[in-house]
């Protein structure tokens, strides 16, 4: 029973990621008066991609790098309690090794990207890495947040704290905050700088192709619903129904609603500069230590 | 047995005050004078290894007084929390004079005679001043023994007139903090030779302002050494970075240390305990911690903007310190508070901060030996040149990768589980201080920090693009003289970070049993290990007042987990069967992948090191 | 007021002997001959008198008299003339450069080292520009006996150096296969973290030979096709530019109706080159909606012009003498339909954009260049228009029917990107106002071309501007023998734009090149017209399409 | 302000909908006077020739076998679809069809053959006064005409090798004579 727990995490994120890639698509073509591809499209570009040639520079790291990126996001959402619901894993993690193991998977765009010897790479790599060390905070602290409010770093009581301790100022302000940090997590617009298509040209992944573009493309799309799920766990406790299954359904229909959102704002963006995105990613850090504050003193 | 461990002290700093003497007779042949040194290093530093076993499992010692060299009467003290940083002392500093004698070839035209002459005596001085237990005559000679030393080590290239001033600089800033530690001793009231726990005693009798004074200037002292913001930046950069790599690896891996450990010692041992004397204990545990938090932050910033990979990881060991401090900071804040719960986390406080001390030992030495064996086989340390070495020296890259993700704390590496201690403990103590918590926050950003730190040093030096290293010389790996002491670290790297439980334990009982602190005391009696359990070899904590299994890490767990999603990417990508084929970088078709287009280390983090830069941080070539 | 008169009294006095003959043959055109000793001196009197330097043309004329001509053209734009410089030195001889002083003729003079093989000193920076890198030293195409597709063997060691970086700066390589160029070109970016330090720019890799083949393949009348293909975007353009050229060189008459057709063709052509410029824009900062929704309101233009003409843009309605397809009340009454439904998605575009402070926070501070060395570099069009710098050839030098047309020129002093984004909306406002004009004034009577009666004497020199939604397109002919010109230059506005974008991109960001390059417009095809290039002829193979699927593969 | 901004561009783009066409399931119809592939129609042509030699691309090409048979080849593959070879054609005999969708994995298949009999006066094959006013005949005038079709084949074999002492030499390539030399 509780190993099939884990496989419908596991069943769930890696089987409904791609959908939900292919809604943002078709809701990005409408915006901008298109039809716009299939909504199973990107499935049809991963198993395309996993047909095609490994093309490499010759180096253990690059070969490495995607699949840890891959195992990393993996290893999250094993953990995680979908359909609220604590699984097996879910308690030997805290939230900070969940912070690690995320950065983890950042950190293995890096090395791809700097293991790929191109200039672009290098650029995108730098510009990814100032990303993630600015934002990491803002899911960092979402999760700290709910760790003072639940009085300990457990995975499960951290993400149940607002529906077990109900709403509060500091929440309130943490929600805004997350949704505002909400596309520099998923790498959109106006925050996908560090793969900036037109300046830089991918930037991590100009030299991936084939299964490893095909294991990042899935990594970007399992890391965009699981940030997805994040919000929809911590900030909309009222989701839960009672019946595991139905928590899982109400649990995707929040995240679709995410979703849109994240297409919405993507859609009508331009990108920003990356010092531009870094004083507002700043602002997101104080505005986010407030919160902390406000829920310390139980505001 | 107490006179036997106490002999057999004075014993291992005897061979290597011999060794001293021998060893540079050799000097001309180089091999030779290098296999002697590791030889007593390693006679040394075994006995030191069973002491310190003795003392941490079996039982420690109580203060003794020696006469030294039949004319020195002097204090010597061997509890298990000596015994513990003489383990670090004997494992780091085997492994640096193993590696030293392969390393030192790289130094053709220098004679090695004055490397043999000091390396034993630093060793022996930093040997000295773990077990001495005055403030004065026998603190002294430990402190010059140890200063002298390291100052002619990182002098060792003085024919550029550069080191021969970071030199100078180094011994003097030394000097002032030996004469701050002294003042303060004398103005506690401690008479020449008195032992600590003399100190101490007329150190309860004193008022006013007096404790204070004297605690300032020793935490000031020890300050200076442990490399605290700003005091570290004045020496410890220029110093660290331009010694002989073995030597760095042993400043920044277990010199600075010495600080921590005196810090340590002030502020849990040097606390009278009578009813006229009040220790403020959540006033000096602000101060250290704002000073921990200050350095650890400052330090790894400036070390991001660093493009010298030695001054990277020099700049990088003020921040680190910083972490370790900072978790001493919040323990002395917390150990003093009334509540129970903040005492039971300021245990646990204080052993990720001697655990981090350990991983760092481990990692930071590691990373010096790693840039060492670069430095030997590239002639570089400049990372806008290297790069793509990964090729060249594969083992050597692996290393440097398990190294540079343990200093950045990724599960299941080693620094992941002491920074797990030491930012969940000031997290959930973040419902009664609320301070802690945002210097909880802080440390975990500039983890992020170090980790960027260490993306560019690991990316610039090994993987990215480099200077074509085939055309001018042939860069080979190092051979296994060099690999070899890498090899036992970055194993210890694993290993203390898989099994953190087994760390932890060790840790309580280093602090169980040393005597004659407060600190011991409330570990005996707290029984901490009724809420510290083992999960899997990790550790979960659990203190009342809190909620169920208030925090844990499992590396183990996530190790497995993480391994099986590797397997299942491995199989991914191999699904679609198909082939595999090497191909040219490509830069949009006119330019072709050459040195002057490759980006350079100077150019990473742009904006960040622009948002940071009023950190300042003594960028160097 | 510098005159024509005054002008040539004032050249004759300072320079008395070096002066050798003063053509006037209309009242637009002056060529001044003189001594190629003077050449720095008399073009920095005519800078001094209120001159703007347009471009230098090189001609081949050794079969006639043993050199190279050189012709330095300059616009007065308040006295509405054009003023010709005309030299000529010996292939032996060098001439000296006038780049110190007017740094955007360095093109024009390292074009004709490249092409004529002529010599210059004192030029700062004489490097190849034009032809391939491996082109033999020794071969200058556009020289008269050099067969049009000549195919040399390569030259070996001879790859072009790049300037140097400047200390602690990477190069980040720019093109030609780049998303942000459309068209292949590269520059080298000498970054230092993401700032720009400074650039070299390689480009010419699309040359097509363009002028050559005028000159020795085709005839007047096939040219202003060819011309309408230098560009994609303002195909229109050149062929008007060409055409008028050529009339006026004659002295050709075309009717009245003729000339208002041109000047709707050459509005709906600005419209439609505004639009698709917003669009790419978007584009360029990571903004797609823009680009979608900007070219979504361009499209009815686009089927307009396959209504009008037959093609969506290369339109193929100007030829010398007037246009090839009358304006039917039917189809005047579609395009007031069109521009009218255009008019009014553009003032919600308007209304959009001046509002989104997002757009304004990529746009504003980008690509800063003071209003002096807009002048000095003679940058044209829209990006010396946001620069405060008020030209505007349909308006200083009138032609087809704009000297009937009332309109006014948007001119606005951000000196930056943000203003190069106004102007370009303002100005599709008044290209829509002067359809209407020009849709309600145009004589209804008329041929629409009166073609050459007889053969077009050799030798007669013309120059004419038409403003191009881009700035200013400047084609020079000289007449020849055989029913096609002796010399054919045509200046696209990318021209001289392009050669200040390494001043607009120092000390900005990496993130802000495209947006930069892209605000120039730049037509890399439009500028690189010469140089020879095979085409596809006599003994070639037509390779299948697996047989080029397998050649692209395999090349490595 | 941002956020006003952004929500009026939501509302905009809702107005037009989806404007993309299911091309190439339905193709766009074209206007009149579309200027698609150009047509020929072998009972109107004369073979006057003066396609080829006013077509700005060179696409056309007009050889006589013998005195009898004109063969002209339309090379599609270069095409700019400029309608000029209609406009010219006395007989009006090319016509430019609506037909777009040229994509193709052959060449040949964009070309077009036409094999033309030419009637000739049997005494001296030209019969009447060459005039330079008469549309047809300006045609046959140098710098007209591509008349270097042989040079065609040649050059890029003899370039290979081409230096400008070899050019100076050879007597294949003249400079251009000036009129009355």
């Amino acid at each position: 029973m509780d190993i099939l727990l884990i496989v419908v995490n596991v069943v769930v994120f890696l089987g409904l990621a791609p959908l939900f890639e292919g809604i943002i698509r078709k809701l990005y073509a409408k915006v901008q008066s298109r039809k716009g591809p299939p909504i199973v499209q990107p499935y049809y570009d991963l198993i395309k991609l996993l047909g095609k040639e490994r093309l490499t520079p010759g180096n253990v790291a690059f070969k490495l790098a995607p699949m840890m990126a891959f195992a990393s996001i993996v290893t999250v959402i094993m953990l995680v309690p979908l359909g609220f619901k604590v699984n097996i894993l879910t308690q030997y993690a805290d939230i900070i090794t969940v912070i690690y193991v995320l950065t983890l998977g950042g950190v293995s765009v890096l090395l791809g990207a700097l293991s790929s010897r191109n200039t672009y790479a290098m650029v995108g790599a730098s510009r990814e890495m100032i990303t993630m060390i600015m934002v990491e905070p803002v899911l960092a602290m979402t999760l700290i947040m709910g760790a003072l409010k639940a009085k300990g770093l457990a995975v499960s009581t951290s993400f149940f704290s607002v529906g077990d301790t109900g709403y509060g100022w500091g929440v309130a302000l943490m929600l805004v905050v997350f949704l505002m940090a909400l596309q520099a997590f998923v790498g959109r617009q106006p925050f996908d700088i560090s793969e900036a298509e037109i300046e830089i040209i991918e930037g991590p992944f100009i030299e991936y192709s084939g299964p490893y573009l095909a294991l990042f493309k899935y990594f970007m799309m399992i890391k965009q619903m699981f940030y997805a799920f994040l919000f929809v766990t911590v900030f909309m406790p009222f989701l839960q129904t009672g019946y595991y299954l139905a928590n899982i359904g109400t649990q995707l229909g929040g995240i679709l609603a995410v979703v849109v959102l994240i297409s919405l704002v993507g859609s009508t963006n331009p990108r920003l500069r990356i010092e531009q995105a870094v004083r507002y990613y700043a602002v997101l850090i104080l505005l986010s230590l407030t919160a902390v504050g406000l829920t310390v003193y139980g505001i | 047995m107490n006179s036997n461990l106490y002999g057999s002290l004075l014993l291992s700093m005897g061979i290597l005050v011999l060794s001293a003497v021998i060893v540079p007779f050799f000097s001309e042949k180089r091999k030779l004078a290098g296999w002697l040194n590791f030889a007593f290093t390693a006679v040394a530093g075994f006995i030191l290894l069973n002491i310190s076993y003795s003392v941490i499992f079996e039982r420690s010692l109580n203060t003794e007084l020696w006469t030294i060299a039949g004319f020195l009467p002097v204090y010597l003290l061997l509890d298990s929390f000596a015994g513990f940083f003489l383990a670090i002392i004997a494992v780091m500093s085997i492994m640096s004079a193993f590696y030293s004698i392969d390393y030192m070839e790289h130094y053709h035209d220098y004679s090695l005679k004055s490397y043999y002459v000091n390396y034993p005596i630093f060793i022996a001085g930093m040997v000295a001043i773990i077990t001495v237990d005055d403030l004065t005559t026998g603190f002294t000679v430990a402190w010059q023994m140890m200063t002298i030393a390291s100052y002619f080590l990182v002098k060792f290239e003085y024919k550029k007139p550069e080191n021969v001033k970071s030199a100078n600089k180094y011994l003097v800033l030394m000097e002032i903090a030996w004469l701050l530690i002294l003042v303060g001793a004398f103005v506690a009231g401690s008479g020449l030779g008195d032992s600590i726990h003399a100190v101490t005693r007329s150190l309860g009798a004193s008022t006013g302002v007096i404790p204070f004074i004297v605690y300032a200037l020793i935490f000031l002292g020890f300050g200076f050494k442990a490399a605290i913001f700003p005091f570290g930046q004045m020496w410890l950069p220029d110093a660290h970075s331009i010694a002989p790599s073995p030597i760095s690896a042993l400043l920044s891996g277990v010199m600075i240390k010495t600080g921590v450990y005196g810090i340590i010692r002030t502020f849990f041992w040097m606390i009278p305990h009578n009813e006229t004397f009040h220790f403020s204990g959540s006033l000096w545990g602000a101060i250290i911690a704002v000073f921990g938090v200050v350095t650890l932050f400052i330090g790894t910033v400036q070390s991001m903007k660093q493009s010298n990979s030695k001054r990277l990881l020099a700049f990088s060991s003020i921040g680190q310190v910083g972490y370790i401090i900072f978790g001493i900071g919040a323990a002395v804040f917390m150990f003093n508070s009334n509540s129970h719960y903040l005492k039971l986390l300021a245990l646990i406080a204080i052993i990720g901060a001697v655990y981090h001390v350990l991983n760092h030992a481990v990692f930071k030495g590691l990373l010096f030996l790693t840039s060492g064996s670069v430095l030997f086989a590239t002639d570089s340390k400049d990372l806008n040149k290297l790069g793509g070495l990964i090729k060249y020296m594969p083992v050597t890259a692996i290393i440097a990768g398990i190294a540079s993700l343990s200093i950045s704390g990724v599960p299941p590496f080693s620094g992941f589980a002491s920074k797990w201690t030491l930012i969940s403990t000031s997290l959930l103590a973040g419902n009664e201080v609320f301070f802690l918590v945002i210097f909880g926050i802080i440390a975990l950003f500039t983890s992020a920090i170090t980790l960027s730190c260490y993306v560019k040093f690991f990316g610039m030096t090994f993987t990215s693009a480099g200077t074509e290293w085939t055309v001018d010389k042939q860069v080979k790996e190092v051979g296994a003289g060099m690999l070899l002491p890498k090899f036992i670290l970055a194993a210890l790297c694993i290993v203390q970070g898989v099994i953190p439980f087994f760390y932890f334990n060790t840790i309580i009982a280093v602090f169980q049993n040393s005597g004659g602190s407060m600190l011991s005391a409330a570990f005996r009696n707290m029984e901490i290990d009724k809420y510290v359990f083992n999960t899997a070899m990790g550790v979960t904590v659990e203190v009342p007042g809190l909620s169920s299994a208030a925090s844990m890490a499992v590396p183990v767990v996530v190790l497995v987990i993480f391994a099986i999603a590797l397997c299942v990417a491995l199989l991914l990508t191999r699904s679609g069967g198909n082939t595999e084929r090497q191909a040219e970088t490509w830069l949009c078709g006119y330019q072709t992948l050459n040195n002057r287009n490759r980006y350079m280390d100077s150019s990473m983090f742009a904006a960040l090191k622009a948002m940071f830069g009023w950190t300042g941080g003594n960028v160097k070539k | 007021m510098a005159t024509i008169q005054a002008l040539t009294d004032q050249l004759k006095k300072k320079f008395g002997n070096a002066v050798t003959g003063v053509e006037n043959p209309s009242a637009t055109q002056l060529f001044i001959d003189f001594k190629k000793e003077k050449v720095r001196e008399i073009c920095n009197e005519v800078l001094a008198q209120g001159g703007r330097y347009l471009v230098s043309v090189g001609t081949d004329n050794l079969a006639k008299d043993g050199t190279l001509g050189l012709i330095h053209t300059f616009a007065f734009d308040k006295e509405h003339y054009f003023l010709s410089l005309r030299t000529a030195t010996k292939e032996s001889e060098p001439i000296e450069s006038i780049t110190p002083d007017i740094p955007n003729a360095g093109w024009s003079e390292r074009e004709y080292m490249d092409l004529l093989g002529m010599k210059f000193t004192n030029h700062p920076k004489p490097k190849k520009l034009v032809t391939a890198d491996d082109w033999p030293s020794d071969i200058y195409p556009l020289r008269k006996e050099v067969p049009f597709n000549i195919k040399p063997l390569a030259a070996e060691n001879v790859a072009y150096q790049l300037d140097e970086c400047p200390e602690g700066c990477s190069i980040v390589p720019f093109g030609p296969y780049h998303p942000t160029q459309h068209e292949p070109a590269h520059f080298a970016l000498f970054v230092d973290g993401e700032t720009i330090k400074g650039s070299d720019y390689r480009g010419f890799m699309i040359h097509r030979g363009v002028e050559k083949l005028a000159q020795t393949q085709i005839s007047y009348n096939e040219i202003p096709f060819l011309a309408e293909r230098i560009c994609g975007i303002c195909g229109s353009v050149h062929a008007a530019s060409y055409s008028q050229a050529v009339e006026i060189a004659v002295g050709h008459k075309i009717s009245r109706r003729a000339e208002y057709i041109r000047t709707i063709m050459l509005e709906i052509e600005r419209v439609h080159s505004h639009l698709l410029w917003l669009g790419v824009a978007g584009h360029l900062i990571g903004f797609d909606t823009v680009f979608m929704q900007a070219w979504r309101v361009r499209e009815p233009i686009m089927w307009l012009g396959e209504r009008l003409t037959g093609n969506r843009k290369t339109y193929g309605m100007i030829v010398i003498g007037g246009v090839r397809r009358d304006i039917t009340p039917e189809l005047k009454q579609d395009i007031l339909n069109v521009i009218g439904t255009i008019e009014k998605e553009m003032i919600t575009i308007k209304n959009a954009i001046i509002g989104d402070t997002a757009i304004h926070r990529r746009t504003k501070d980008v690509g800063y260049v003071s209003t002096e060395d807009t002048i000095k570099w003679s940058l044209v069009g829209p990006v010396a228009r946001a620069r405060n710098v008020d030209i505007d050839v349909r308006r200083d030098m009138p032609y087809a029917a704009y000297d009937e047309m009332k309109f006014s020129v948007p001119v606005v002093d951000c000196n930056d990107v943000w203003g190069t984004v106004l102007v370009r909306v303002l100005e599709t406002f008044e290209a829509i106002s002067i359809i209407r004009q020009a849709l309600d004034k145009m004589p209804n009577d008329g041929p629409i071309l009166t073609p050459f009666e007889d053969a077009v004497p050799a030798g007669m020199h013309g120059i004419t501007a038409v403003e191009a939604p881009r700035g200013e397109v400047t084609h020079y002919v000289i007449t020849g023998e055989e029913n096609r010109p002796e010399r054919w230059r045509v200046r696209a506005p990318t021209y001289p734009n392009l050669q200040g974008v390494p001043m607009m991109l120092l000390n900005n960001q990496l993130a802000d090149v495209p947006i930069i390059i892209g605000s120039i417009d730049p037509c890399f095809s439009c500028t690189e017209r010469m140089e020879v290039v095979d085409l596809r002829n006599g003994g070639m193979k037509v390779m299948s399409q697996s047989e080029l699927e397998a050649l692209s593969r395999n090349k490595r | 302000m941002w956020l006003t901004s952004k929500i009026k561009q939501v509302l905009l783009v809702i107005k037009p909908g989806t404007v993309t066409l299911p091309y190439p399931f339905e193709p766009h119809p074209v206007p009149e006077g579309y200027r698609g592939q150009p047509s020929w129609d072998h009972h109107k042509c004369i073979g006057c020739g003066g396609c080829a030699a006013h077509c700005p691309a060179r696409t056309i090409f007009i050889r006589d076998l013998c005195q009898d048979l004109r063969v002209m080849v339309y090379d599609g593959g270069r095409c700019t679809y400029c309608g000029r070879c209609a406009d010219v054609c006395p007989e009006k005999a090319i016509t430019m069809t609506k037909n777009y969708e040229l994509a193709t994995g052959s060449k040949k298949d964009l070309c077009t053959t036409m094999e033309l009999f030419m009637a000739t006066c049997n005494r001296c094959g030209r019969c009447y006064e060459m005039e330079t006013k008469n549309a047809i005949d300006r045609m046959n005038l140098k710098g007209y005409r591509y008349d270097n079709l042989e040079m065609r084949a040649v050059l890029p074999v003899c370039t290979e090798q081409f230096d400008t002492g070899m050019l100076a030499k050879s007597d294949r390539f003249k400079r251009p004579e000036r009129i009355g030399e």
